[in-house]
């Protein structure tokens, strides 16, 4: 029972440091702007190729495939100093999603064409698989792939598409057969995003911002070699995926960085009448209310990983890291609104006016964009669901 | 006991809902919210002729004379539409800050005008380091020949941009914190010394920041005796708080209905969605929330009738109120976040009227004080 | 919209007020002692031959049976009062449950017979509802009661029978059909305790303490007079009698009072460092985020007695009274415990021993035994059914 | 990384489980709880030589030598049987206290009692007015010729009259609330004007107030240095708060076992109760909880090595602690209400061990301060 780190781990951790405060600096974190800043697809991709020129983009890939090697305690040491540097995440949809699929599931050839381009950020991917009809419900999707000689012919409709209006290339899961039970029939399929017949209609969130969108697609020709594994067997690389894709919802380090935010920011807060908010017992309250569960999601991850490092998968503990997970950011984008109080509601309209409008608006904007996250990657209903049966039997 | 609306305040409550349905709906809206103006002045004069205006103005400046019952039952249904028009801001808090004034000729002067649809105003009151509290104030007024020079900075002042003028609360005596030696004033917004920066909200009304740098004000816009202004914001402060808390009551019965026709549509796992036995159940709390919320709001508007009769104090009249806003405050965090949840993605959209409903919540939660300062409030007392 | 008391209400409330103060004394409430003082029987008996003489043993009663004629105004200030003042609910067995169906669906030889009894607290009645197999799911009930000439012969168990070791008469149901849904042939019988073949089991509850039971039914012969209304036809009266239930199991008149006693309570108690637990803010929020959830509930009660006197029948808002009711009141025992600390574990031994450990002892047996409020009268769980059923139209 | 408990320590949980299920079932216990003494003499023989009386206790002493994690392995098994014997007074609470204690002589003489079996303690050091504040004491401790004088009351004494001796907190010096001027004592249950009142708690444990009036006590009976006894139980204190939530841990995996297993085979609406989605999610919130509140001990544990590698300080190590003991408090609330209700009526019978579980852990949530205490000794630093 220990979390000790050794010398070689306190060198890595300062090797990392090091790396980010050189690296990451303020003006790309100003231009990377939550996600939508001006030259957000610029700047992450810059960002992202600093990463890779350093060997450190896939953290959780296989060594052979450009993985970096690192010990379990390592990846954690490294997430850790993302978040309390308040570096974002990689883009998930090359390198946590589809890369894992097709070096586990594809080709030889599909490998050597796809997975450099994911490693260099040359390829931005994005995900094909909610539908207006199959989101809880993904199986039941019916965008077609008909089989026509050395080609599949897509049409359909797929929805929520995150930053599909940058992407190169979509993955998707579409229907190739009518199986006798919903989830038979399903293919994974790539799809070149500047394939013909191929439209992307964006949809404004309740932020007022666009991340995401609709992907249509009119008789998309899409070559038979950018199939992935079997025919009609996709559900099964899909669902590989999503459990690969809840392990890492936890974002424990982005959440111990936005509590650290929130107490900086509640200290310096005037709470009116002369007191300071972060006096306000009420308040300390509600923040150590979710320090404590988030101190403990961060030990469950640990021990997920320690699981995975052992036994080769997670055991039951990770089922949980993703409603928690979202649940607790939730509650710290909540936090930080209250911290914002009147300012919460604004939206600056100028670069010059009042910093704390544009605190509050940013505030308010990860509050209302938040929401997103127990409903995105199987909603936390639809997680509930999963734990009752895979975990309780019931 | 008796928890009906009379006769006239349905019929008052009819014609807004009917206005709602018929001529303002989320298109409507939609081209008003994107329009130069941000509310629609077509829309504002239908509500004057409407008498919507009116509602808590003395009968003697040709107003309904209206009673905390009678301005709640038209905030119910006029938030069901997320009304644009700065009715809270011009009607709710400085009309009513102003017709509790015992400045007649300001009243006899003004009021009228906000009736017929021709003046505009809002209440500036929020600092920078006053959070919650409204006697926090650093903003000052000092004596000068025939009036004051106000000298300071107002925040989060809603719709200001659309106001004719603005009921600003200054320093006359006494430090920063004391709840004596608060004057209110009323100023042009044309005056000289005022500059606005002004800033979209996300329940799509606007705000300002406001600087007074010497600006002048004449003895004759004094709203209340000197020194005088933080007991006559509080005594109409309940009214106000009921108002609010009455329009969160209206969004959060839209929101609800709207949700579980929803969860009737909608399909997944071959079942409306609104079969499952957990989002049922979590629906019923979201009823029960808006059942409490409505019975409390009630109990508000019982006991303002309780205090116009004397058989309860300011005191006790001001702690039914924070109760109400605590509750109230309590039921929209519930009712906003579930209603985007159960409707999932579709729920996240601009699109889609869920959100703005709840972004109106959300302002509304803020305006003079969040739940957790009102139950501290009440919770002290 | 007014809840405004006229002078006579206040004459009444006055009046109200000088009986309980005059009639309900100490001494009976020690003997009460929260349903389990020594002389518990004798002294409720005697508390309501004393409601009884002075004509409000039934307020909800028609004035034709019995019942006081009054007001909702009325009832609502003769409810307060009650609450205010610390004195106990009159047994709802036969005032609450079996009266009002057999005024409603009796004879006129079982009103003449039963009725007075009840006013007169003579007969101390019980329930027999709930079997071992069928607790939320009432309508599964096996208990069978054959026709057999002049009698029905019944067999069967019934458990978690509140004071039925006191019991005079049990209305049970029955099953004397097998209809073709379960709610069908089911009757509703009256059954003398003293008869042969009944026997009462005591179930000690996990407070120590003895009020549920087991009623076993052996051969019981009971006489076809007995039978209420038509055979096969007791699901028809029961529910009827179970929407009466549950408008009063609001309790916010018992809940008031636990407020109140809680604050009082708080006041005085020690905070440890010199400190008052009443000063501490986490606690005047644990507190008043009950009080506020209780004045709407008082509201939503009022508003559903507004709503029967108006339209004869309770609006949807009545359908949260139960769960409201039962989880405020759970959540006031909670806060009586949190003040007891360490005194919450105690259990008294002698009558002597030091006053707060009795305290205590009272505190944590009323949380304890309050445990069963969610679960009997129809669970929590199957409230939230027939809400989101009848009332939301799921 | 590892979360692991090491062999050994998994040979003993192995040991403890295997002996719960086979010789301590609730018909077992419910024999012992109703036994004159109210605990058995008999298992606690079998205790002793099982090892079990010997974890906390230094190597030189015949004892264990186990570290924290070590005793929270015990304690995770033990929890799972609902243990009436008083093996969290006298092992985890007095044992420790003494363990940790500089008085060499007193160890030698009374530890190897305790490890045989022979000698059962407790700790005195809650007041009238203290609550959950250890440095609130009152009872007096005054200098005499070679020794002290006791004067004072201690209430809620755990398995106070299975004892031998209690360990005292007194004030040597300084006021009431004064960190500084405490004294710990060790007191022979028999001594001359020690006395008790006895009366049992919940969980089938004892507690006494013990009054002490002008007991004498030697100074070879100091625990630790004069004035120096806040100091010593802070020191102790993290490794008792972790024990005890070790045991809640063992408590909530049962009850969260029993519940899962309860809904599959009861009935209603001919369908295990189990198969309703507002049941099972309600039972995936009570597995987080369980979860959440393993690896809150766990981190606990990892950082008790870390403190004992001196990685981490006394402070940091005590503020983990206070979180610890604050998440086990909400998880067992919540657990315990729920292993009831899902339940149901037979979940309120003392019949059924569910009951006797739950009152367990409420009984640690408020021993060394309740969930609110801790959070707040946590969040204010």
């Amino acid at each position: 029972m220990d979390t000790n780190f050794s010398k070689d781990d306190i060198a890595f951790r300062d090797e990392v440091r090091k790396f980010f405060d050189d690296e990451f600096d303020s003006t790309l974190a100003k231009n990377l702007g939550d996600g939508h800043g001006d030259n957000y697809k610029e700047s992450i991709i810059a960002w992202q190729k600093k990463l890779y020129k350093k060997g450190w983009i896939a953290p959780n890939w296989p060594k052979e495939f450009g993985g970096t090697g690192w010990t379990d305690t390592q990846k954690f040491i490294y997430e850790s100093e993302r978040g309390l540097a308040g570096v974002p995440d990689v883009l998930p949809f090359g390198l946590k999603m589809v890369g894992p699929v097709i070096y586990t599931f594809g080709t030889q050839g599909q490998k050597e064409r796809f997975l450099p381009k994911i490693l260099s950020s040359d390829h931005w991917w994005c995900q094909g698989y909610s539908e207006p009809g199959a989101g809880s419900d993904l199986a039941s999707l019916t965008t077609s792939a008909e089989y026509a000689g050395a080609n599949y012919l897509v049409n359909g409709r797929k929805i929520w598409t995150s930053l599909a209006q940058y992407a190169d290339w979509i993955f998707c899961l579409v229907r190739t057969s009518k199986g006798a039970r919903k989830q038979e029939g399903i293919s994974f399929l790539l799809i070149d995003m500047s394939s013909p017949g191929v439209t992307v209609k964006p949809i404004i969130t309740i932020d007022g911002r666009h991340s995401l969108n609709e992907v249509l697609f009119e008789n998309v020709s899409v070559p038979v070699e950018n199939l992935i594994g079997e025919q009609d067997k996709g559900w099964t690389y899909a669902k590989a995926l999503l459990a690969h894709e809840r392990t890492n919802m936890a974002e424990v380090a982005d959440s111990k960085r936005m509590l650290t935010e929130l107490k900086d920011k509640a200290s310096k807060s005037i709470g009116g009448g002369g007191r300071c908010l972060a006096d306000d017992q009420v308040f300390q309250k509600q923040v150590s209310d979710v320090e404590l569960d988030l101190m403990a999601l961060e030990y469950t991850e640990l021990r997920a990983l320690a699981s995975i490092a052992e036994k080769g998968m997670p055991g039951p503990e990770s089922s949980l890291l993703k409603i928690k997970g979202t649940e607790i950011s939730q509650q710290l984008h909540e936090l930080h609104l209250k911290v914002a109080a009147h300012h919460g509601g604004a939206i600056a309209l100028t670069e010059e006016q009042y910093d704390e409008i544009k605190v509050g608006s940013d505030a308010r904007n990860r509050y209302l964009y938040g929401r997103a996250a127990t409903i995105y990657g199987g909603s936390n209903e639809v997680q509930r669901n999963v734990i009752a049966k895979a975990v309780l039997g019931l | 006991m008796n928890f009906d609306f009379s006769e006239e305040q349905t019929m008052i409550m009819d014609g807004i809902s009917r206005y709602v349905r018929e001529e303002y709906d989320f298109d409507v809206r939609r081209t008003i919210k994107d329009s130069n103006d941000g509310y629609s002045k077509e829309v504002w004069r239908r509500f004057s002729e409407l008498g919507w205006l009116s509602i808590p103005f003395d009968e003697v400046y040709d107003g309904f004379g209206g009673k905390t019952d009678d301005l709640a039952s038209v905030m119910i249904e006029l938030g069901k539409g997320a009304i644009i028009e700065p009715y809270v801001a011009s009607i709710v808090v400085f009309g009513t800050l102003l017709n509790e004034s015992n400045n007649e000729s300001l009243k006899k002067e003004i009021i009228p005008k906000i009736i017929h649809g021709n003046y505009i105003g809002s209440f500036a009151y929020i600092e920078e380091q006053s959070r919650f509290e409204i006697t926090d104030i650093k903003t000052s007024a000092i004596k000068c020949d025939g009036g004051y020079t106000l000298r300071g900075q107002k925040l989060a002042v809603i719709d200001a941009d659309k106001s004719d003028g603005f009921i600003v609360s200054t320093r006359t005596d006494n430090s920063q914190f004391s709840a004596d030696g608060i004057s209110l004033f009323l100023v042009d917004s044309e005056s000289q010394g005022v500059s606005l920066s002004n800033y979209k909200t996300m329940d799509v009304h606007s705000a300002s920041v406001i600087t007074f740098e010497d600006t002048f004000v004449s003895d004759e816009n004094l709203i209340c005796a000197l020194g005088n202004g933080y007991a006559h914001i509080k005594s109409v402060m309940p009214q106000i708080l009921l108002a609010l808390c009455s329009e969160a009551l209206g969004i959060m019965e839209t929101l609800n209905k709207l949700t579980v026709e929803y969860s009737k549509t909608r399909t997944q796992f071959g079942s409306p969605i609104g079969s499952f036995q957990a989002l049922q159940h979590r629906m019923v709390d979201n009823f029960m929330a808006y059942e409490q919320a409505k019975s409390m709001v009630y109990r508000g508007l019982c006991e303002a009738n309780n205090y116009l009769s004397g058989s309860i104090n300011l005191d006790e009249f001001t702690r039914v109120a924070h109760a109400v806003k605590a509750l109230v405050a309590k039921s929209s965090k519930q009712i906003g976040d579930e209603s985007i949840q159960i409707h999932g993605g579709i729920g996240m959209t601009d699109e889609l009227n869920i959100g703005h409903l709840v972004k109106r919540l959300m302002m509304i939660n803020v305006e003079f004080g969040d739940g957790d300062f009102h139950q501290k409030c009440f919770g002290q007392n």
